[in-house]
């Protein structure tokens, strides 16, 4: 096997680990923002790891059925072939895995994916507040991804792609960034990213004190820590994401953290001080204001 | 000896007269003898219907020759009609054979013959009196037939139709008497030539009793009252008869005289105007029917205006798909009517929604209900289909979408409440035991009827090709009237 | 020879035979059909995709038949549905009454399907469209119930709508062309007035519409699907209402591509698909029971497929027909694992089973492949005909639709999630401790269809062959595609071989993973044993959440359901049914004023002869 | 994971475990008694447990520790039996107050349990009437210690001695009707 080969697969195993750190380390530093938000020391940064290192520790798992076996294997399916999917660094083979192989339309599926898979095994455990929480959660889906595709689908018809690769390729330079260029269909993304990430006010599919922490419910052990890894590592991906869509990516592992730290921080930050909507309110929220930008979004490109 | 035209006058008539000698014999020759008649006719169907379908046959029966003589024209569209008549004919006698068991049966047979012999008389005549005698003898075998069960309703029906159907006669005859005392005859082809000599009043005036006269016969809008109470109260055989034979005769009979004397564009448009609105209104009627044999009274009424909308659009191509819906009506309505009539004597109710369940106790006859409204919807693979889908092309050839429209309407009313009656019959019930069965001469008489239906819907080239020399002898008035002056 | 006169024949007389079968040997007619059927299928596949005309004179009118590459992709789902259809009804059907009348009624659907795509003269076409009208409506009224006739007669007043629409079209065709051969027609259609193209294409879309269920003339859809068998709905929802997406095929890129009006057709069927693709999918949300909600969930499908015709890009035309194609099988995979519940559990209520997956499993993986199928979730077939959809919209920018059809795809999720959650999730309550897995002949064609969207989305280009040849037959449209990677117009690529693979492998570490460690100390619990915060739950006691599932999403799209076309046609049809009823009495029933009808009708004629008859008197 | 190591790999795993336990204690969100009062000051701005890896969990599946909040009425025992029983290994019991102990002020109520420990295995008892925050501090970070040293082994003890713990709540839980898939 030629070098070309060798990068390929360190990639495969580097981006994943890389995604794992970053994503793990990104939520205990939320931890701490949160704490002194709310006037609080907070946990150590590492908080996390030892949570998700614990969790995976628990010597037994009790599951009630094969789809709770696999909705855990489903969601870290997703999150990592969608980071796969995703070129993490501009123009670094190590970095780029498959993203030439799939697109933006592809990605949204994907993304869905683990949703399902996750809906599917917290269906299996019997729980009923799991199932009000994925029932939650996929009415919430439906809401966010409006003004998600809304915004997309401006970027994608002005550029004429649907690829990622090209629409980085297409920000060279700071003002090129469509976050400049395309402003609202910025604004409508991030509106929706708000939703995508489940901080308050759209918390209300895992709400712990309403429906004890919903399609989770039932999740313990080493269940709970492929959750977590892969819920560590979507978050990862979809800050890439964005990044790359909107930031113009990044060439190297610094910009990329910074800039992805930075886009985490809006959900972050909106979550902390925020109350809880209920669904529907949810939804009336993601229709009204985040759609109306979505839709001057497109207008602006087509006029 | 060869087989005369005149014939089919003659031998039902003689059976009807012989019917009641008969009974006093033996009552099964008395049931026999309408089959043997019908046999005997069909043989000469088969043996005039091709030499009419070239060239006319005109006979002379009282020794002059016409004008002066009585003839009988027996041409193309005659023949069509009254093969079609034979045939329905026999069928329900076969039909007749076991269901009419009330006494005297000889006297239904001996009206059923001369309502034949009526039937036949106004499709062959050549003379507008003698039209008028055959007009008034079917008439009162059919007053006679409707009232034939005695009871309450029946009579009243019957003095419906007897009051309604004297205005027929009344003002056919009327109009009869003024030709005559303009031009001097009575011969249909000698009228023809003379009718410039009727000033234009006393014109109209025939054109208009004509029209309402052989209008109330043909079941025209709003001339048809007398209709749905006759076809329910009498027995089911004789609403086939209504159906298949006698109203066949009357439409016949008022568009033979309107294509020969009347035949201007205004008229023509008339007729489908009236046409439309006897269709659509007698399917609205009939959707809100609950009585299942006036339902099917009302579909007859609707079958009739869209005939008459076929003959106004009065093109060769819609003529003909207008004998075609005549045939194929007569023998779907037929076969509803004889499956209805066992249905009604099973479940003892002339409602519909008594007819619940009976689908599954009385296969065979709701099956053949069931294949009789499909086949009248005009669904494919029944005979139905081809006549309709002829009158739509001829519809729309003559450029008038609106009538295009307004007749699929009226179809799909009449789509939903035929189905609404089978689906009716298929709903699952418990029925409690009924060890009556249809009896062997029904089935037999509808399964010929359908197995007609299902091989003319699968090959309807073998009526059509006859239907051209029809519709052409109907449609072209010079030629009638060259070919009965001789 | 293999002629499509033999197909028919063989379908048809086949037909009659399953009846006659079921008469004298029990069980007759369910291997009589099965074998007709599969013989049938044979013989599809054996025709040749092009050629085999065959012409047949009904008296003054010629029946002519030929297969074309186009036909041939859609005999072959008929075929290979109605074969599977007829499978599972084998086992589905056992102990009925009255299967020699449903056998014989699938054959001729079947029959009539064929005999619609072989068609090249209008009049066959009509004559078999109604042929498979009538047959599939005696199935719906099959089990005889109450509920299942109020369901055919709307099944069938909407279907007699739209066939006489569709008749109307032909005889103006006709009257214009003196033809009733397609290609006459199509060849002269470009000739005909502007009046006549905007009619016949309006009558024809409207006619397909009606059997494609495009809204707002799909409310027969849910109520006729529910009511039919479930073994026959495989192949009403699958194949029949494909008809429809045939006829407007042929509408839009054989009589409405040549004229003026062209884009205006697309675009107003575009958006009409898209919109029933969205409300479709809302309504399908709020639907408790299962069947129904498939129903819905084929109303908004059809709506993606009719958009993707619409389109009239080679990638909208391939998303469409292979989304026909994919549809066909992952909705029979559907409709059959409701009907296995039904068969197991006697009912189809959402509301009423839960906890299935241990007592069926392998119903429970045909109903997961056919939701991961139907929501478009990579790697299984429907992804990608979702993604050429998409791309074929991106292309054609059409922004605001692709917005219409994305809320539409996802607010699937909640259907397709609540079909499986409720039937084989949540909690295994005592009623279903006696369910067993349904027989062989059941899950064969489940297993089947299974492994088939399995293949489709590993190897869409061999499936995409016939389409493309299909694509040649309806214009000169040309798209690129490897066996395993497809191409957009923009030069983007979908490589099933890396998505799949990806997934596949990680898929595969995981499993290993969780399966290995701590594997002795993970241990299954029955699904009473949750968190219900200390309390105990007994035998009897009802946890799971089922009623009104979707109720959040619900009160949020509560203005749009406010609206209902089916309130709307049945206020309509009310209204008509009370305006027949007093209209009927203008036969009183009285002599007299029959009569007194006479009289006036006399008079007026009188009166008014002259602007009547043009005589004066 | 553990049966593949050599003995030295072992230990290292298990200091890592060890000290991830000791660190993250996911404490049940379930008020026995009055002193359930006392938690949401040792979790809040205030006291801030979660410097220590504290955090409340939804459901005993996500828990690693259950906190007996005080008195224990013979109804409640029975949730708290099934509550502890749903919990995943390793789980830890801390008997809060002084009710755990020995009944407190309620020695002579009759429908109190007196000395928790009998009916399941209490790790850590807090001291108090009701202890303050910083007790309740306290008293979790002498569990982190017991975890580090590899002492906290009341779930096993638990499973080891069952029939004299199911002994001792039958004895008090009169209508029993535990369903038995929980063991």
């Amino acid at each position: 096997m030629d070098s070309s080969t060798w990068i390929k697969i360190l990639g495969y195993i580097i981006t994943p680990i890389t995604a794992f750190v970053v994503g793990v380390t990104y939520g205990g530093i939320v931890r701490v923002i949160t704490a002194r938000v709310q006037n609080r020391f907070g946990p150590p940064i590492t908080q996390n790891f030892w949570d998700i290192i614990k969790l995976y520790s628990k010597k037994t798992a009790v599951h009630h059925g094969l789809m709770q076996h696999w909705g855990p294997i489903f969601a870290i399916t997703a999150s990592v072939t969608s980071l796969f999917f995703i070129p993490v660094l501009k123009d670094s083979p190590l970095w780029l895995n498959n993203s030439f192989n799939g697109d933006i339309i592809f990605l949204l599926y994907m993304m869905v994916f683990g949703s399902l898979g996750m809906a599917l095994g917290a269906g299996q455990t019997g729980n009923p507040n799991s199932a009000i929480g994925v029932a939650r959660g996929l009415a919430l889906m439906v809401g966010y991804e409006v003004p998600f595709v809304l915004a997309l689908v401006a970027i994608m018809i002005q550029f004429k792609t649907t690829s990622i690769a090209e629409l980085m390729a297409v920000q060279d330079g700071f003002s090129n960034w469509l976050i400049f260029q395309s402003p609202f269909a910025f604004i409508a993304a991030i509106l929706a990213f708000l939703g995508m990430m489940h901080y308050a006010p759209f918390d209300v599919t895992f709400a712990p004190a309403e429906i004890a922490s919903g399609p989770a419910s039932e999740f313990g052990g080493k269940y709970l820590a492929l959750m977590q890894t892969s819920g560590s590592i979507f978050t990862f991906a979809k800050l890439v994401l964005f990044t790359d869509i909107f930031l113009g990516g990044a060439g190297d592992l610094v910009t990329l953290i910074v800039k992805t730290f930075l886009l985490y921080m809006i959900p972050v930050l909106t979550g902390i001080v925020n109350p809880r909507y209920r669904t529907e309110q949810a939804i009336t929220f993601f229709w009204k204001w985040p759609t109306v930008f979505g839709i001057i979004a497109i207008l602006i490109v087509v006029l | 000896m060869e087989f005369s035209p005149v014939l089919y006058i003659a031998i039902p008539l003689f059976a009807a007269f012989l019917i009641p000698l008969l009974g006093k014999v033996s009552k099964t020759l008395v049931k026999l003898t309408p089959g043997i008649v019908f046999l005997y006719l069909s043989y000469g169907s088969i043996l005039l219907f091709p030499k009419a379908m070239e060239k006319p046959i005109v006979q002379v029966v009282a020794g002059f020759k016409p004008p002066f003589g009585i003839s009988l024209y027996y041409g193309a569209t005659a023949a069509f009609l009254i093969t079609m008549v034979t045939i329905v004919g026999f069928v329900i006698w076969l039909y007749s054979y076991k269901f009419i068991i009330r006494e005297p049966i000889e006297k239904y047979y001996m009206l059923f013959m001369m309502l034949i012999t009526g039937s036949t008389g106004i499709l062959l005549t050549g003379d507008m009196f003698n039209m008028f005698v055959f007009l008034e003898i079917t008439s009162i075998a059919a007053y006679s037939l409707t009232a034939f069960l005695r009871d309450k309703d029946g009579a009243e029906a019957a003095f419906k139709y007897l009051l309604i159907g004297s205005f027929s006669s009344t003002f056919y005859l009327l109009s009869v008497m003024i030709i005559y005392s303009y031009t001097g005859t009575l011969n249909f082809a000698d009228i023809a030539g003379k009718i410039d000599l009727i000033p234009p009043m006393a014109k109209g005036f025939v054109l208009v009793l004509v029209l309402v006269g052989m209008g109330i016969e043909a079941e025209m809008f709003p001339l048809n009252g007398w209709a749905p109470d006759a076809y329910s109260q009498a027995p089911s055989p004789v609403g086939a008869v209504f159906g298949g034979i006698v109203v066949k005769a009357g439409l016949y009979a008022m568009i033979r005289i309107v294509f020969l004397f009347f035949k201007t564009p205004e008229v023509m448009q008339f007729l489908i105007f009236m046409g439309i609105l006897t269709l659509l209104i007698a399917e609205m009627a009939a959707m809100r029917q609950h009585q299942i044999k006036r339902m099917l009274a009302f579909s007859s009424i609707g079958q009739m205006g869209l005939v008459i909308i076929a003959l106004g659009i009065g093109t060769m191509g819609s003529t003909s798909a207008a004998l075609f819906q005549m045939f194929n009506h007569a023998l779907i309505k037929s076969l509803l009517f004889f499956a209805a009539g066992y249905l009604v004597f099973h479940s003892g109710s002339k409602q519909i929604e008594d007819l619940e369940g009976l689908g599954y106790d009385k296969p065979v006859t709701s099956f053949f209900f069931a294949v009789g409204a499909l086949a009248i919807i005009g669904l494919p693979p029944f005979s139905g289909f081809w006549s309709k889908l002829l009158i739509l092309v001829s519809v729309a050839k003559a450029g008038d979408i609106a009538i295009l429209l307004l007749i699929l309407t009226g179809s799909v009313i009449e789509a939903i409440y035929y189905l609404r009656a089978v689906v009716k019959l298929y709903t699952r019930k418990e029925v409690p035991d009924n060890v009556r069965r249809t009896p062997i001469s029904g089935l037999v008489a509808m399964g010929v009827l359908a197995a007609i239906i299902l091989y003319v819907g699968l090959y309807p080239g073998v009526i059509e090709k006859w239907l051209a020399p029809a519709a052409n002898n109907l449609l072209n008035a010079a030629d009638y009237i060259k070919a009965g002056l001789f | 020879m293999i002629s499509v006169p033999v197909i028919l024949s063989v379908m048809f007389l086949g037909g009659v035979l399953a009846w006659l079968a079921n008469r004298f040997v029990p069980k007759g007619a369910s291997w009589t059909a099965a074998i007709i059927a599969a013989f049938a299928g044979y013989l599809v596949f054996a025709l040749p995709s092009c050629g085999g005309e065959y012409s047949l004179a009904l008296g003054s009118i010629t029946l002519v038949w030929k297969s074309t590459n186009y036909s041939a992709l859609f005999a072959m789902l008929v075929a290979v549905l109605g074969f599977l259809g007829i499978l599972y009804s084998m086992d589905f059907m056992a102990g009925k009454k009255n299967l020699g009348y449903y056998y014989m009624n699938f054959l001729f659907a079947l029959g009539a399907m064929l005999g619609i795509v072989y068609s090249q003269d209008l009049v066959s076409l009509f004559f078999f469209w109604e042929v498979m009208t009538w047959s599939s409506f005696m199935l719906v009224i099959y089990s005889g119930e109450e509920k299942s006739h109020k369901a055919g007669i709307k099944y069938f007043a909407y279907s007699a709508i739209g066939a006489y629409l569709i008749l109307s079209a032909i005889v103006i065709l006709y009257a214009q062309s003196n033809s009733f051969l397609l290609s006459e027609n199509i060849k002269m259609f470009s000739g005909m007035s502007l009046g006549t193209q905007i009619m016949v294409i309006s009558f024809l879309a409207l006619g397909f519409g009606v059997k494609s269920a495009m809204m707002p003339l799909h409310v027969w859809a849910p109520e006729a699907y529910k009511e039919s068998p479930s073994g026959f709905t495989a192949v009403f929802s699958g194949a029949l209402s494909k008809m429809g997406i045939f006829g407007l095929g042929l509408v839009i890129f054989k009589f409405a591509a040549n004229t003026e009006i062209f884009g205006y057709v697309r675009e107003t069927l575009a958006w009409l698909g898209g919109l029933t693709a969205m409300l479709a999918t809302f309504y399908a949300v709020i639907q408790s029971d299962a069947k129904k909600l498939l129903a819905y969930s084929s109303i908004g499908q059809l709506g993606y497929i009719i958009v993707g015709l619409a389109l009239g890009t080679p990638l909208g035309i391939m998303a469409a027909l292979f989304l026909t194609i994919m549809h066909g099988a992952f909705k029979a995979m559907l409709f059959m694992t409701a009907g296995a519940v039904y068969m197991r559990t006697g009912t189809t209520s959402l509301n009423d089973v839960s906890g299935l997956i241990t007592k069926m499993p392998l119903t429970f993986l045909t109903a997961l492949f056919g939701i991961i199928s139907v929501s478009g979730i990579p790697p299984l077939g429907g992804f990608i005909s979702k993604w050429m959809l998409y791309q074929a919209l991106l292309e054609t920018n059409h922004y605001f639709l692709i917005i219409v059809i994305f809320i539409a795809s996802t607010a699937a999720f909640l259907y397709l999630y609540r079909f499986i959650f409720s039937f084989f999730l949540g909690q295994k309550e005592k009623e279903v401790e006696h369910v067993k897995e349904v027989p062989w002949s059941m899950l064969v064609p489940m297993m089947f269809l299974t492994l088939f969207v399995l293949f489709a989305g590993l190897f869409p280009g061999v499936i995409l062959d016939p389409i493309g040849k299909a694509m040649g037959y309806l214009g000169n449209f040309k798209a690129s595609w490897e066996p395993q990677v497809v191409f957009s117009a923009w030069g983007e690529k979908i490589n099933m071989q890396v998505i799949a693979g990806t997934i596949g492998t990680i898929f595969i570490l995981g499993a290993l993973f969780i399966g290995y460690k701590n594997k002795k100390a993970t241990r299954v619990v029955s699904t009473k044993d949750i968190h219900t915060a200390g309390e105990i739950p007994t035998e009897n006691e009802n946890l799971t959440y089922a009623v009104n599932f979707n109720q959040p999403f619900e009160r949020a799209i509560a203005p749009i359901l406010k609206w209902s076309v089916d309130k709307l046609f049945n206020l309509l049809g009310e209204n008509l049914e009370s305006t027949f009823e007093y209209l009927r009495y203008v036969y009183t029933g009285n002599g007299q004023t029959y009569a007194m009808y006479v009289i006036l009708m006399v008079v007026i004629l009188i009166l008014f002869s002259g602007s009547i008859f043009g005589i004066h008197l | 994971m553990e049966v593949s190591y050599d003995k030295e790999s072992r230990k290292i795993v298990q200091a890592i475990e060890r000290f991830a336990r000791k660190h993250s204690l996911w404490v049940l969100a379930y008020g026995t008694g009055c002193g359930a009062i006392e938690v949401p000051p040792t979790m809040t701005s205030r006291y801030d447990a979660e410097r220590f890896g504290i955090r409340g969990a939804a459901t005993p599946r996500q828990a690693d520790v259950l906190l007996i909040t005080g008195y224990l009425s013979v109804k409640t025992l029975k949730r708290v039996i099934r509550t502890y029983e749903q919990m995943q290994d390793p789980k830890y019991v801390i008997g809060f107050g002084s009710c755990t102990i020995n009944g407190g002020m309620y020695w002579d109520s009759y429908n109190t349990i007196k000395l928790l420990d009998m009916y399941i295995p209490v790790d850590v008892y807090i001291n108090g009437c009701m202890p303050r925050p910083e007790a309740v501090i306290s008293g979790f970070i002498e569990l982190q210690k017991v975890i580090a040293e590899g002492k906290a082994e009341g779930a096993r003890k638990y499973k080891e001695n069952l029939d004299w713990y199911r002994a001792n709540q039958q004895k008090i839980i009169h209508n029993w009707n535990m369903p038995d898939y929980n063991w």
